[in-house]
C-alpha cells in the first residue's frame, strides 16, 4: 500500500501553486467591488446630523477597518505576511471580531453539512446507480434515471423552501432554523448531538437529492461497460455467480467515480453555502451574504480562504486515497 | 548521390523521477547510416533496437542528443519549425498501423488533398489526388474518394496512406514496419507497390522492420541494429547470406521460414 | 451583362450555401444521432418547444409582464391561467415573456464556455508538457474554488458597476465560473488524440498546429463538445436563477430566475401562492431535463462504452460509430 | 442586505436623539430625581422574555461597549447605561445615572448632577470619575468629543463639561452616552478593540449564559431602581434569516422582534390574534432623488410636474405592502404636518396627490409638450426628451418594486425611465458621486422638527465627480432666502419664531421640490403579548419600541413584566422539550434504520 514518493510530490507541488493561485485570486476579488466601508459608515453618520462628528473620525473608521492605501503590491505582501500569522484580519462587520473567531464558529458547521451531505449522497447514489447499471435499459433503469435528474434540475434553493415549508412549517416535524435548539448546550453531551442530527436532516436531505443525480448517473454510466469488459465476461464463462460478478464490476466502476467525489466537493460546497441560507443554518453561507453587503474585505478573504483550503485538502486526502486504491499510479502517476 | 546521412547520432531520453531523481535510457549510439538517391534501404532489428527511435529522428519528432543530420550534403541538425516543415516535403513516413494513420473522421481524398493544399501545389489538385490513387493502385479512385477508412480494409488503408505520403513527390520514404499489421497476403501486395514506386517515381526509401524475410525480398542494402547500435551493415544478400555479428546470426535463425510454415 | 454576371455569382453562392445546408440536414438525419434514440428524441421535442415559447413568448403573452395591471395574489382563473403575484402582475404572461431571456443566457453560457474550454483544453492538450502542466493548474484552480464564491463577488462588482449592457455581465460571470470543467474534459481527450498516428501523420504532411485542432481534433471531439455544451448551458439556466435568486441581477428584467427571486422573497411558499413559485421553478427543471436527455440520448450514441463494448474491436467500433 | 437598511435606520434614529436637543429647555431646568421609570410595586416578579432583535449569522461572544451596535443591537443597553434617557419622538428626558443639569450663564459649560448610591454589576461603586474617564477616552479614541474643551469632576457626584462655543443641542449627545467602569478600563491600551466576554455596568441585567445560537441575561439583583427589572431574564435568540424569525414570531418562540415580513398578517397576526400584534411606527420620507445639476431636472416645475405624475398610493400598497404611508411633498415627518400653515399645507398635499392631467399642463406651461404619437414628452427646442435612468439597491425588494412604479407612472406624462438596480455600496458610491440621474433613496434626515429633515438636502453644491455627503441632489438653496431661515431656526429657543422659520422653509421647499418625498419609511416592530406584558403600541407609543435600539430598548424592557397566570409555565421552553423529544426520536429512527439496512446489506452480501 505504499505510494509512489514521485506520486506524492507532484501532487504536494500541485497543492501548492492551486493553494498560491487562489491566495492570489482571494487578495484580487474583493477589491474589485467597489466602495469604501469605512465612508459608507461615514457618509450616514454624517448625513443624519451627526454634526459632532469630526471628518478626522472617517480616517479614524478606515485605520479601525483596516483599509491600506498604500500600493497594492506593498498590501499584498502584507496581507501574506499577515496570513503566515494566522492572521485574517478583524471583521468590519463584526468588528472588532477577528475573522479567525468567526470563522472558528462557523466553519465546522459547513464542513459537517459538507461532508455528512457529500458522503450520504456519494453512497446512496452509488448505490442507486449500481442498481440501474445492473438493470440497464429497463423501466427502472429509466424511472431511477429520470427521477434524479429532474430533482438535480430543479432549482435547488426552492427545493429548499419546499421542503421547509412542508416538513417544518405546516407539518411541524423539524425545526425552521439553526443548528441545534436553543435549550441544547454546545458541548460533548447526547442532548446536543441529538439536536445537531435532527436540525441537520433537512438541509442535508434537500442537499442530497440535489446531488444525487450526478452519482446515479456516473456510477450507472461506469457500471455498464464494466459489466461488458473481457474480464467479466470471462468470468461469466467460468461460471461465477451473478452476484460475485456484480460485486467485481462493482470495485471496477467505483474508482473512476471517486475522482468526481473529489472534484464534486466545490460544487457541494456551493450548495451547501446555497441552502445554509434557506435553512438558516450558522455556517460560513450566512456570513458570504452579510460580509458582502457589508463590503467586509476581511471577513469575505477568511471565508473564500477556508472554503478553498478546505476543498483543496479535500481533493489532496482523496487524490492520496486514489493512489492506494489505483495501482496503475504507481507507474503512470496521474 | 548520398542523399541522407547520419554522423554520430545518439539519443538519451531522459525521464524525471521525483524532485531531481532522472532516469536514462540510451536509445541510439552513435549511429551512422546513409541513404543514396533510388536506393531502399532497409533498417532490422528487434523491437527496442531503437529502429524507430532513427525513423522519428529523422523527420524532427525527436532532437538528437548529439551527432549531425545530413540532407544532400548540408547540415540540418539544428533547423528550425519553418526550414523543418520544408524539410519534411522531401521526407515522408508511412506508420506501422493503417488503422491509426488515418483520421477516422475524413474521407479518402480528403487525406491525399491536404498534402497538396499545405504544400501549394500548383496544378489541378483533384486530377493529381487521382492520380496519386491510381499510383498506389486504388482505382478507379471515383471508387475510393468518398470513403471513410473504415470502409477500408487494412491493404487499402496502407496504399490512402501511401497516396498520401508520396502526394508531395517526397524524395524519401521511411516506411516503419509498413506490413506488418497486415494479413500475409496483403504484405506481398504491399512491397511489391514499393518496389515498384521506386522504379517508377525514382524515390529513396528506409524500410524499418523486424522480419529478415521482408528484408531480402525488397531492399538493397541493410542496416542490423541492436540496443541502439548498428551492428552490422552491408549488401542485403551478403548480411544474410554470410552475416558476421552474432545478433545477426540470431536474428536470422530466428525468423520463421514462411515456406516451411505453410 | 454586368448584372447577370453578379447574379450568377450570386446564385451560385446561394446554391453553395443551400447545398451546404442540406448536406448538413441530410447528415444530421441520416448519422440519426438525435433520432436513433428515443431519450435524445424526446429532450429535442421538449428543448425546441422552449425554443419557440422562447421566440414568441414575449409576443403572445397576453399582459404586460410587468405591469402592476390586476388585482393582488389572485389564484389562476380562465383571465389569469396562472394567477396573479403579490404585486398584481399576471404570472402566465412572465412565465412567457421570461422564457426567452432564461433561453438566451443559458444557451450563451453554454456557446462562451463551451468556446473557452475548447481553447484552453484542447490549446493544453496539443503543446508541450510545461504549458500543458500550467494550464492544467490553472483549470485546476477554477475547479476547485466553489462556484458560488465567485459568483457572489463577482457578481456585486460588475453587476453593480455595468447593469447597463444587459445581460452580458451575467453571461460573463457564469462562462467565467462554468469552463473549467470542459476544458479538463478537452484537455485530457485531447492529449489522448495528439498521441495517435493520425495526428503524427498530419504533422508530418505539413499541417499547421491551426490546422489540426481545427480540422481534426475538434472533430474527433465533436460529440463530447456538444455533450459539454449541453452541461454547460444547464449549468448557464441555473447559474441564472441564481444569480437572481442572491439578487445581484437586474432584477426588473422578467425572467425565471427574477420571478423566484421575487416570489421567494414574498413568501410565495409560506403563504400558499403556488401559482407564482411552482411554474417557474418546474419550467427550469423541464428546460434543464430536455437538455440533459438530449445529452444522455448523444452520450449513448457517441460513446460506444455504454452500448455492447469489446475492447479487443475497440478501435474499430469505435471508428464506426463516429460514422454511423 | 437588511443588515445595512437596519444600520441606516439606527444610525437615523441616533439622529432622534440628537433632534429632541431643540425640544428641550435650556437652562436651569432640572429633571425630578425620583426613580427613571415610573413603576407600581404591584407588578410581580418574574418572568422570562426572549427576543430577537433581527437576523443575524450568529452571535458573538464579545460585549465591547464602545461598538454598541454590534449583533445583537440593543443587548448592550442592557448592560450599560447613560446619563439620561431621551424620548426621540417627543425629546422628553428622563433623569437616569444623572438626575438633574444646569448650563452656565452664557451656555459654554454643563453641570451635571450624578446620583447616589449607584453600582456597577461586580460592586464597584460609580460616580464622578467613571464619567470623566469615559467622556475623555472617547475624545482620544474618536476625536468624538472635539466640541468639548475639557471634562472635569468638581465633586464626587457632579461633572463639568466645557464647550468651545454656546452648544446647547449636545447635551443630550452626552446625555445618552453609555458609561464605563474606570477601574476596568482605564488599562486596557485599545478599548474600542478588546474583547468583553464578561461586560459590567451599572444596567439592570448581567450576563447569564452565553452561545453563539442564545444569550441568557440574568436580573441585576443590586439594580438600583426600585422594583426593577420586573423580568427575571431576557433570551437573546438568533435567527439567521428574516422568514425564520417570523416563523418563530408566530410560533410564540419570540416575543419581542422587529423584522420585515411582506405577509405579516398571514404569517403572524393570523397564527394568534388576540396576542400576535405589529405597529409601523412611520420615519422619514423615502425620496426620489433628482440631480439637480442635470437637465432637464434642474427645473423645479419638471420635478414638481414629476411629483404629481407619481401614484404615491400604488407605491404605499403594492411596493410597500401598505405599510408605509403616503408621503406629503414638503419633505418633513407625517408628526410636524400640524406645523404648517393653511397655505403650505394645501401645497404640500397638492404636489404629492397622483394628478397626471395637472403635471401635463404645468409641464405644457413651460414648453414641455406630450406627443401623442410617440408617447414622449417633446423638449421646447422640438426634440424628443432623452430617456433617464433610475437606480435604487439591488435586494432591497420594496424598493426595487417602487421603481418599477415610479417608471410607469412617469411614463405617462411622457418621461421614459430605464431602471437598473445595483448594489448598495454602488448605489452610495453612484449617488454621492453624482454620477446618477434618478435614485430611490433616503436623503433627508429626520428628527422632531423640519430643521433635522432638511439639515441632509442643503450645503455647498458639489460638482458631479466628487463626493458629497450631504445635498446629494446638489440642490443650489442660495439666494431664495432658505438658508437664512434655517440659521434662525437653530439658533432661537423660541417656539413660535420657529414655528415662522418652518413655514419659511417649507415654502421654498415646496417651490423648489429639490427631491421628490415618496413614502414615509416604517420601521418594523412586533410583539407576542401572551405573556409578557408591557409593550407600546399604536396608542400608547410611550418610548421608541424597537429592541436594537440601544437607548429606548432598556426604557421599553423596564415597562415588561411577566402576565401572573403564566409566571409558572414556561411555555416557550415546554415547547422546545417536545421537538428536543421529537428529534431525538427522529434521530433514534435513522440511526437504527441505517445500522439495520448495513447488517441486512451485509447478510445478503455474504449469501451471495
Amino acid at each position: 500500500m505504499s505510494l509512489p514518493y514521485n506520486y506524492i510530490a507532484r501532487k504536494i507541488i500541485q497543492f501548492v501553486i492551486v493553494f498560491f493561485a487562489a491566495l492570489t485570486i482571494n487578495f484580487v476579488l474583493p477589491r474589485l467591488i467597489p466602495g469604501n466601508p469605512a465612508a459608507l459608515a461615514f457618509e450616514s453618520i454624517l448625513k443624519n446630523g451627526g454634526a459632532g462628528v469630526n471628518p478626522s473620525y472617517l480616517h479614524q473608521l478606515e485605520i479601525e477597518y483596516g483599509i491600506s492605501h498604500a500600493p497594492l503590491y506593498v498590501q499584498y505582501f502584507q496581507y501574506l505576511i499577515n496570513l503566515f500569522h494566522g492572521n485574517l484580519g478583524i471583521s468590519i462587520s463584526f468588528y472588532p471580531d477577528p475573522v479567525s473567531t468567526i470563522l472558528a464558529g462557523a466553519l465546522p458547521w459547513t464542513l459537517f453539512l459538507v461532508a455528512t451531505s457529500t458522503i450520504i449522497g456519494f453512497f446512496v447514489g452509488n448505490i442507486l446507480g449500481r442498481y440501474a447499471g445492473i438493470n440497464r435499459n429497463t423501466s427502472k433503469d429509466l424511472f431511477i434515471d429520470l427521477f434524479t435528474m429532474f430533482l438535480a434540475s430543479f432549482p435547488a434553493f426552492v427545493l429548499g423552501f419546499i421542503i421547509l415549508d412542508i416538513f417544518a412549517v405546516d407539518l411541524g416535524l423539524f425545526p425552521i432554523t439553526g443548528a441545534y435548539g436553543i435549550t441544547a448546550n454546545p458541548g460533548f453531551n447526547l442532548q446536543f448531538i441529538i439536536s445537531v442530527l435532527y436540525h441537520s436532516i433537512l438541509p442535508v436531505a434537500t442537499i442530497v437529492l440535489t446531488s444525487l443525480g450526478g452519482w446515479v448517473l456516473g456510477m450507472r454510466n461506469n457500471m455498464i461497460p464494466s459489466l461488458n469488459n473481457d474480464f467479466i465476461n470471462f468470468s461469466e464463462m467460468l461460471g461465477l455467480r451473478k452476484g460475485q460478478i456484480t460485486r467485481i464490476a462493482y470495485r471496477n466502476a467505483i474508482l473512476p467515480n471517486l475522482t468526481g467525489f473529489a472534484m464534486s466537493l466545490g460544487f457541494s460546497v456551493s450548495g451547501v453555502l446555497l441552502e445554509e441560507q434557506i435553512f438558516s443554518y450558522p455556517g460560513v453561507g450566512l456570513y458570504m451574504v452579510s460580509a458582502i453587503g457589508s463590503l467586509d474585505y476581511p471577513l469575505i478573504q477568511g471565508i473564500f480562504l477556508m472554503v478553498i483550503i478546505s476543498v483543496l485538502i479535500a481533493n489532496f486526502i482523496v487524490d492520496l486515497l486514489y493512489g492506494i486504491l489505483d495501482p496503475r499510479t504507481k507507474q503512470e502517476g496521474r | 548521390m548520398e542523399l541522407l546521412a547520419t554522423q554520430g547520432i545518439s539519443k538519451i531520453f531522459t525521464k524525471r523521477r521525483g524532485m531531481f531523481g532522472e532516469t536514462r535510457t540510451v536509445a541510439l549510439n552513435d549511429v551512422n547510416i546513409s541513404i543514396n538517391s533510388k536506393e531502399i534501404v532497409g533498417l532490422v532489428g528487434a523491437s527496442g533496437s531503437g529502429k524507430s527511435t532513427l525513423a522519428r529522428l529523422l523527420v524532427f519528432l525527436y532532437k538528437p542528443t548529439s551527432g549531425k543530420l545530413l540532407f544532400e550534403g548540408n547540415d540540418i541538425t539544428g533547423y528550425r519549425s519553418r526550414q523543418i516543415r520544408k524539410y519534411r516535403q522531401e521526407v515522408q513516413m508511412v506508420f506501422q498501423d493503417p488503422y491509426a494513420s488515418l483520421d477516422p473522421n475524413h474521407n479518402v481524398a480528403w487525406h491525399v488533398r491536404r498534402p497538396l493544399i499545405t504544400s501549394g501545389y500548383s496544378g489541378n489538385i483533384e486530377e493529381r489526388v487521382d492520380q496519386v490513387l491510381e499510383m498506389v493502385t486504388l482505382s478507379p479512385p471515383e471508387y475510393f474518394k468518398n470513403k471513410y477508412p473504415h470502409q477500408l480494409s487494412g491493404g487499402q488503408r496502407q496504399r490512402v496512406y501511401l497516396a498520401r505520403a508520396l502526394a508531395v513527390e517526397p524524395k524519401i520514404l521511411i516506411a516503419d514496419e509498413p506490413v506488418s499489421m497486415l494479413d500475409v497476403s496483403v504484405r506481398i501486395e504491399i512491397l511489391e507497390l514499393i518496389s515498384k514506386l521506386r522504379e517508377e517515381l525514382g524515390i529513396s526509401i528506409i524500410y524499418i522492420t523486424h522480419d529478415v524475410n521482408t528484408v531480402s525480398l525488397v531492399t538493397d542494402r541493410v542496416y542490423v541494429m541492436h540496443s541502439g547500435m548498428v551492428v552490422e551493415h552491408g549488401n542485403t544478400d551478403d548480411v544474410i547470406s554470410n552475416p558476421t555479428h552474432k545478433y545477426t546470426r540470431e536474428l536470422i535463425e530466428a525468423a520463421p521460414n514462411p515456406y516451411k510454415r505453410i | 451583362m454586368q448584372n447577370n454576371k453578379f447574379d450568377e455569382a450570386d446564385n451560385k453562392l446561394k446554391s453553395t450555401i443551400f447545398i451546404r445546408v442540406k448536406q448538413l440536414l441530410s447528415k444530421l438525419t441520416s448519422s440519426n444521432i438525435l433520432m436513433s434514440n428515443n431519450k435524445a428524441k424526446a429532450g429535442l421535442i421538449l428543448f425546441l418547444s422552449f425554443l419557440s415559447i422562447g421566440v414568441v413568448g414575449g409576443l403572445i403573452s397576453p399582459y404586460n409582464p410587468n405591469g402592476f395591471l390586476f388585482g393582488r395574489n389572485q389564484p389562476p382563473s380562465y383571465s389569469h391561467l396562472l394567477g396573479t403575484t403579490a404585486y398584481g402582475q399576471d404570472v402566465f404572461s412572465q412565465l412567457l415573456s421570461g422564457a426567452g431571456p432564461t433561453l438566451f443566457v443559458g444557451l450563451s453560457v453554454g456557446l462562451l464556455a463551451t468556446a473557452v474550454s475548447i481553447t484552453v483544453g484542447v490549446f493544453a492538450g496539443f503543446s508541450s508538457e510545461r504549458v500543458s502542466s500550467i494550464i492544467n493548474g490553472i483549470i485546476n484552480v477554477f475547479l476547485v474554488i466553489p462556484g458560488i464564491l465567485v459568483i457572489m463577488l463577482l457578481g456585486t462588482f460588475m453587476l453593480g458597476a455595468n447593469q447597463s449592457l444587459g445581460y452580458f455581465p451575467m453571461i460573463l460571470i457564469l462562462s467565467v465560473t462554468g469552463w473549467a470543467w470542459g476544458a479538463r474534459t478537452f484537455r485530457s481527450q485531447t492529449l489522448s488524440i495528439a498521441k495517435r498516428d493520425f495526428i503524427l501523420s498530419s504533422l508530418l504532411i505539413g499541417e499547421s498546429r491551426l490546422s489540426i485542432v481545427f480540422r481534426q481534433i475538434v472533430r474527433s471531439i465533436f460529440p463530447i463538445i456538444i455533450s459539454n455544451f449541453f452541461f454547460t448551458s444547464i449549468y448557464g439556466v441555473m447559474g441564472l436563477t441564481f444569480v437572481e435568486y442572491l439578487g445581484i441581477g437586474n432584477l426588473l428584467d422578467v425572467n425565471w430566475g427574477t420571478m423566484l427571486y421575487w416570489s421567494i422573497n414574498n413568501e410565495a411558499y409560506l403563504t400558499g401562492l403556488w401559482w407564482w413559485i411552482l411554474p417557474p421553478s418546474i419550467m427550469i427543471s423541464l428546460l434543464m431535463f430536455s437538455f440533459i436527455l438530449l445529452n444522455f440520448g448523444i452520450d449513448e450514441v457517441s460513446n460506444p462504452s455504454l452500448r455492447k463494448y469489446s475492447s479487443v474491436k475497440r478501435k474499430k467500433s469505435a471508428v464506426d460509430n463516429k460514422n454511423a | 442586505m437588511k443588515v445595512f437598511m437596519v444600520l441606516l435606520v439606527a444610525l437615523i434614529m441616533l439622529t432622534l436623539g440628537f433632534a429632541s436637543i431643540f425640544n428641550t429647555p435650556q437652562s436651569d431646568t432640572s429633571a425630578s430625581s425620583k426613580a427613571a421609570v415610573a413603576t407600581s410595586s404591584s407588578i410581580p416578579q418574574g418572568g422570562t422574555l426572549y427576543l430577537s432583535p433581527g437576523p443575524t449569522p450568529a452571535f458573538v461572544d464579545n460585549f465591547n461597549p464602545f461598538n454598541i451596535w454590534t449583533t445583537p443591537a440593543g443587548i448592550m443597553s442592557l448592560f450599560y447605561e447613560p446619563l439620561f434617557q431621551i424620548n426621540g419622538l417627543n425629546g422628553t428626558v428622563l433623569p437616569w445615572l444623572g438626575t438633574n443639569y444646569t448650563w452656565n450663564a452664557n451656555g459654554t459649560v454643563l453641570t451635571v448632577h450624578l446620583r447616589q448610591n449607584v453600582q456597577f454589576s461586580n460592586g464597584m461603586p460609580f460616580n464622578s470619575s467613571d464619567v470623566v474617564f469615559t467622556f475623555n477616552i472617547e475624545k482620544q479614541l474618536y476625536g468624538e468629543w472635539s466640541f468639548l474643551t475639557k471634562i472635569y469632576a468638581p465633586g464626587q457626584y457632579t461633572v463639568n463639561f466645557v464647550f468651545q462655543k454656546p452648544d446647547l443641542p449636545f447635551l443630550l449627545y452626552i446625555g445618552s452616552n453609555f458609561i464605563l467602569p474606570k477601574p476596568l478600563w482605564q488599562n486596557v491600551s485599545k478599548p474600542a478593540s478588546s474583547v468583553v466576554a464578561n461586560p459590567i455596568g451599572t444596567g439592570p441585567f448581567v450576563l447569564g449564559n452565553f452561545s453563539s445560537q442564545k444569550i441568557v441575561l440574568n436580573r441585576n439583583p443590586n439594580y438600583w431602581q426600585p422594583n426593577e427589572p420586573h423580568l427575571n431574564h431576557v433570551v437573546y435568540i438568533d435567527y439567521t434569516s428574516n422568514s425564520a424569525l417570523t416563523l418563530a414570531l408566530a410560533a410564540g418562540q419570540v416575543e419581542w422582534a422587529s423584522v420585515f415580513s411582506p405577509n405579516i398578517t398571514s404569517t403572524f397576526v393570523a397564527k394568534d390574534p388576540a396576542h400576535n400584534h405589529y405597529f409601523f411606527p412611520q420615519g422619514q420620507p423615502v425620496t426620489l432623488l433628482t440631480n439637480d445639476l442635470k437637465y432637464p431636472l434642474n427645473n423645479s416645475f419638471f420635478r414638481q410636474a414629476m411629483s404629481m405624475a407619481i401614484n404615491r398610493t400604488q407605491i404605499s400598497v403594492a411596493g410597500e405592502y401598505g405599510f408605509e404611508k403616503p408621503s406629503n411633498a414638503a419633505n418633513i415627518l407625517q408628526q410636524q404636518l400640524f406645523m404648517l400653515n393653511s397655505t403650505n399645507a394645501q401645497l404640500a398635499k397638492s404636489l404629492a396627490t397622483y394628478n397626471v392631467s395637472a403635471a401635463k399642463a404645468l409641464l405644457a406651461s413651460h414648453g414641455f409638450v406630450y406627443n401623442t404619437n410617440t408617447h414622449r414628452l417633446d423638449a421646447p427646442n422640438g426634440s424628443q426628451l432623452p430617456s433617464m435612468t433610475l437606480i435604487t439597491v439591488a435586494g432591497w425588494t420594496d424598493w426595487d418594486a417602487d421603481i418599477s412604479i415610479i417608471a410607469n407612472n412617469l411614463a405617462q406624462i411622457g418621461i421614459k425611465v430605464n431602471l437598473v438596480t445595483p448594489t448598495y455600496s454602488q448605489t452610495a458610491a453612484d449617488i454621492s458621486t453624482g454620477n446618477f440621474t434618478l435614485a430611490q433613496f433616503v436623503a433627508a434626515g429626520s428628527g422632531p422638527n423640519p430643521w433635522y429633515d432638511y439639515s441632509g438636502l442643503v450645503g455647498n453644491v458639489t460638482p458631479v465627480g466628487q463626493t458629497a455627503n450631504i445635498n446629494q441632489e446638489r440642490w443650489n438653496s442660495s439666494g431664495l432666502g432658505f438658508m437664512t431661515a434655517f440659521t434662525n431656526f437653530s439658533s432661537t429657543p423660541n417656539v413660535s419664531q420657529q414655528a415662522n422659520d418652518t413655514n419659511k422653509m417649507v415654502s421654498v421647499m415646496l417651490n423648489q421640490m429639490p427631491v421628490i418625498p415618496l413614502v414615509y419609511s416604517a420601521t418594523w416592530y412586533e410583539y407576542v403579548n401572551s405573556s409578557i406584558g408591557g409593550f407600546p403600541n399604536a396608542n400608547n407609543n410611550f418610548w421608541f419600541p424597537v429592541p436594537w435600539y440601544p437607548g429606548p430598548m432598556e426604557v421599553v424592557t423596564l415597562h415588561l413584566y411577566s402576565k401572573p397566570a403564566l409566571l409558572s409555565q414556561e411555555i416557550a421552553a415546554a415547547n422546545l422539550l417536545h421537538e428536543e423529544i421529537a428529534g431525538a426520536v427522529i434521530a433514534i429512527v435513522v440511526v437504527v434504520g441505517g445500522v439495520l439496512y448495513t447488517t441486512v446489506y451485509k447478510k445478503k452480501k455474504k449469501e451471495e
